[in-house]
């Protein structure tokens, strides 16, 4: 077996999820290589989820009796996990969403009816780059569309990274935000904050990071990231489907407006008005993901037990393992950075004029699990002229063996088609 | 589900570029990118011609060539049933065996009873099936011929 | 034991709750009346989450592995079920929120942004009822704010009924948008449909139903309402949190607009511009609760098991039997409908002058856990003039022997205050 | 948590009733409806007078008599002194098991410290001292007077 310096004690790790012990077709292996798609669940975070359920399932706030009083706790110590996690100055500042998409449609709603000097309007920009899930497209496109906003972006160099040369052209005094993804979900990019960051604060415009692929894989510190607002989705970091997380700093959540109203929003109610509890709550309407926040919150335990900097360590070691071998394979073309440097654990790539579809199906029959399309993030296909990519993407159970997988099955592929 | 006939019409696809036709139309796939362009010509109403261009997998490929040599010289109606017995296939989620019956009509176009099981691909087998029913509904005169595969 | 016509097995039900054999407060046995906060869950629901994430995880839609396949016929199959369950004419009428109060905001949310006919804006008036949940308030208060449309409301009857005395000057051909509850959650009020339906159809205005205290109880049959769009939520019907529903009339969801936007929920996207998908997908932006609504599907299959209408007459014959005795308890006032006809499982009442925190303090006390408050629904405290109430409700589960318990424990906190 | 002292009080409380005061403050606490209407008058920084009038549970009512005990006469500082300490046992979790110095500082106050264990009643002890201080700052030209609790 290839040993690699840095990875992590794989062996033990992958006990603790079931679902790697599973046979498709007949017999053979998984082996999962979808994890920018989402992660698989260790036992830890499941039986969080069991013995919430079980033991102290109750609706949180405002109840007095022992269950509500349980699950409060539960719920908003995740809430403490979760801060701790990004180092955020207050745990008042993490936001409970359903997925990272509503986190990103938050900001952009809190925005569009936000007044001075915040409000996007017919006079304002919103920059946001030709990388972007369409998660961090469509939201920004709806906002453009409703106040009158202008849509700028950057766009991308031949090698798969933001084309930063025109960015005093891009991001201007008429910008109010600029949203960007910190890695890419498709090309594996890992982003420049600083540059960005930098411009953005020159011209008094607040920055929103898409966060969905950093968090899972690497240490994320808002306070050093000096963006506004963070956002992630939990389903790709071992927790739960149906939680997502928006930090936002103190005073923005503070002056900014809510977006959805209901229960648990609100201060106090009548027919005629209503008023708003401070944040996180007023962005919190109705019965919360509670489940799936006590899960996340057993995600970030299991994470910090395995150790965020050892897990990027691991991966990078996987990455540059899977760059040199795929780069052996003939008509292989990697979509985005060929290198392992500054790029995440997801690689895309095109294997002669072999459709992505039929890549895909190929490996699958041999237990292969990639993803094949535009992974949600179409206009890069469109820059780089090709209908689709298959995309391999790595996680901490990652192993070399599975990327030996791989490519013997791309061999495969290959030959079928050939 | 890659039967040998299909990795053949993939590989010497029939019938493929654009020639001149009554009506043309553009589907797309949008979950993986399958782009065609499919043009009808009608002799009254005997298809004289299908011709069409386009990227996409195999399967859509294949389903393509597979199109042309069954549809091509055949009466509307002969054409019509042919379609919608294997929309039928298509639809059957694996459940369907052909039969003799049924391939007596499908002919090559029973091969993808197979891919009638992964329902991500059934899209892709359909794609040129569905340009062809709204490209002969704008040549004849039928309704909804803007509307694009969902 | 009480023994009463219409009771459903509960000795062999209350053993799929694990929950439910909790002790608390050093042993004494939990007594669960909060249910229209949140339903406990079966095992049933619970073993198919696990066995969710043990065998099946993966994202749904656009992927060609197997586990791919297989979640998404889990996640797609979830929504027959729902559909089923309420009777949609259409599985594509079934969109997946994260709660009843997502659902309700996107309607909101819809009409909005909305062309002609639907648009609501300042020349139109939205009606909803004086005993609305918050979350069937605020999102209406907040479209009326940003429309300049006006907030028009009936208002209630001393024995907590709707007053439709003046249904005609409340719904007029201005309105565009009647919203109400079909189960008071605070009251237990059943409100009469047909009424308010007819004279919103008369005016053409579109009619959205909160069945959120309707569909865990009742049988719920969207065609029978007659209404445009019902909303519900996954955790108060024994299904997990992070789930809720929202159905919708096809034609209408043809042609409102999307309200969050980005990954899943498109057709094509560019920079410039998208398009997108066919509802339900148009209205589930991003990698939607998969588990949740697998959950949920399995809480309908256990619903469906033990029948609707079975439920239904269990949780009447309990209803009847709390009203009985809680009216037998000195200085109780039933707040909302005083006998059992037209009302659910939910029971509001003050207790003399002693404050409901410390009615519900003193039950906890006992094991007895119900919820005190406003319940979410603060004007309907406002219109009778009382702080809050201390609401018992009741489920599949409710014995007789725990409505006295409850009775007793009455008793009690009377003494300690008295 | 309901020991015999906060009963006391709830059941007969001090100082109850609004009086004239250098102002006025008037605090909700959203989750359960409980209200407070507090006056605070100063002689200089000695506290002359805190009335009150409103609708709450024990704990809160009591809570507001147990504060009228406790700082009605005290110089403004020792008053702070009291509140902090008291904020410090109520936000304690039930972590704090009060001793004789505090016992010194809060006098029947302590009677609360098993309330710190219950979340939900937390804000209940605490509406009647964040209303205090408040009105205090109010009354002395301090900040952010008109602030809710949350
Ligand atoms: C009548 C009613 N409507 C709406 C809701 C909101 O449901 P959720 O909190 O799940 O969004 C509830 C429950 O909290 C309710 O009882
Ligand atoms: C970069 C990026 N942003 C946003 C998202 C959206 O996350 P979710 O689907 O959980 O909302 C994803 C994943 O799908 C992603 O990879």
């Amino acid at each position: 077996m290839t040993q690699l310096p840095g990875l992590l004690d794989t062996e033990a790790i992958r006990k603790d999820f079931p679902i790697l012990d599973r046979q498709v077709h007949d017999g053979r292996k998984l082996v999962y290589l979808d994890n920018a798609a989402t992660s698989q669940k260790p036992r830890q975070v499941l039986d969080a989820l069991s013995e919430y359920y079980e033991r102290y399932n109750a609706n949180v706030h405002r109840g007095v009796h022992v269950l509500a009083e349980e699950a409060t706790a539960l719920y908003e110590g995740a809430r403490d996990k979760v801060a701790e996690f990004i180092n955020a100055p207050s745990r008042d500042e993490v936001i409970f969403t359903k997925n990272a998409s509503e986190s990103l449609n938050l900001v952009a709603n809190m925005l569009g009816w936000a007044d001075e000097p915040y409000r996007v309007d017919r006079e304002t920009e919103i920059v946001i780059t030709e990388m972007e899930h369409h998660s961090n497209i469509v939201p920004w496109q709806l906002l453009a569309q409703r106040t009158g906003a202008k849509l700028k972006w950057f766009g991308l160099t031949d090698d798969g990274r933001l084309d930063l040369s025109n960015i005093d052209e891009v991001i201007t005094e008429k910008t109010k935000i600029v949203s960007f993804v910190l890695v890419s979900n498709i090309l594996g990019t890992v982003n420049p904050v600083e540059a960005i960051v930098r411009r953005a604060q020159e011209v008094g415009a607040l920055v929103c990071i898409d966060a969905s692929q950093a968090a899972p894989h690497m240490p994320l510190d808002v306070q050093a990231l000096q963006a506004d607002f963070v956002a992630f989705t939990g389903h790709k970091m071992c927790g739960p489907t149906g939680i997502g997380v928006l930090w936002g700093r103190q005073e923005l959540l503070e002056d900014l407006p809510p977006f959805l109203g209901g229960g648990e929003m609100i201060e106090t109610v009548s027919m005629h008005s209503s008023t708003y509890a401070p944040a996180p709550h007023k962005f919190e309407a109705g019965t919360p993901p509670i489940a799936q926040a006590v899960g996340l919150g057993a995600a970030i335990d299991y994470l910090n037990s395995l150790g965020m900097d050892k897990i990027l360590a691991h991966e990078q070691a996987i990455t540059e393992y899977a760059v040199r071998r795929l780069t052996e394979v003939p008509d292989l073309r990697i979509i985005g950075p060929a290198t392992a440097e500054e790029r995440g654990a997801a690689i895309s790539f095109t294997l002669g004029d072999i459709h992505p579809h039929d890549v895909g199906q190929v490996l699958d029959e041999q237990g292969i699990a990639v993803r094949v399309g535009h992974h949600c993030a179409r206009p890069v296909c469109l820059r780089y002229g090709i209908p689709a990519t298959t995309r391999a993407s790595f996680y901490l159970y990652s192993t070399p063996a599975e990327i030996d997988a791989l490519v013997e099955g791309l061999e495969h592929v290959r030959n079928f088609f050939g | 589900m890659y039967q040998e006939v299909i990795l053949d019409h993939y590989k010497n696809p029939h019938g493929r570029g654009l020639r001149d036709g009554d009506a043309e139309v553009h589907h797309v796939n949008p979950t993986c990118g399958d782009e065609i362009t499919l043009r009808v010509k009608y002799d009254g109403t005997t298809i004289t011609d299908v011709s069409y261009e386009g990227q996409g997998c195999s399967i859509s490929q294949a389903s393509a060539s597979v199109l042309n040599e069954l549809l091509v010289g055949k009466e509307l109606s002969d054409a019509q049933k042919i379609q919608e017995t294997f929309l039928e296939l298509m639809q059957s989620k694996g459940r369907i065996e052909p039969d003799d019956a049924m391939e007596e009509v499908l002919e090559d176009a029973v091969a993808f009873a197979g891919v009638s099981k992964y329902p991500a691909r059934v899209k892709c087998a359909l794609l040129s099936w569905m340009a062809w029913k709204d490209a002969t509904a704008q040549a004849l005169g039928g309704a909804d011929a803007e509307r694009k595969t969902a």
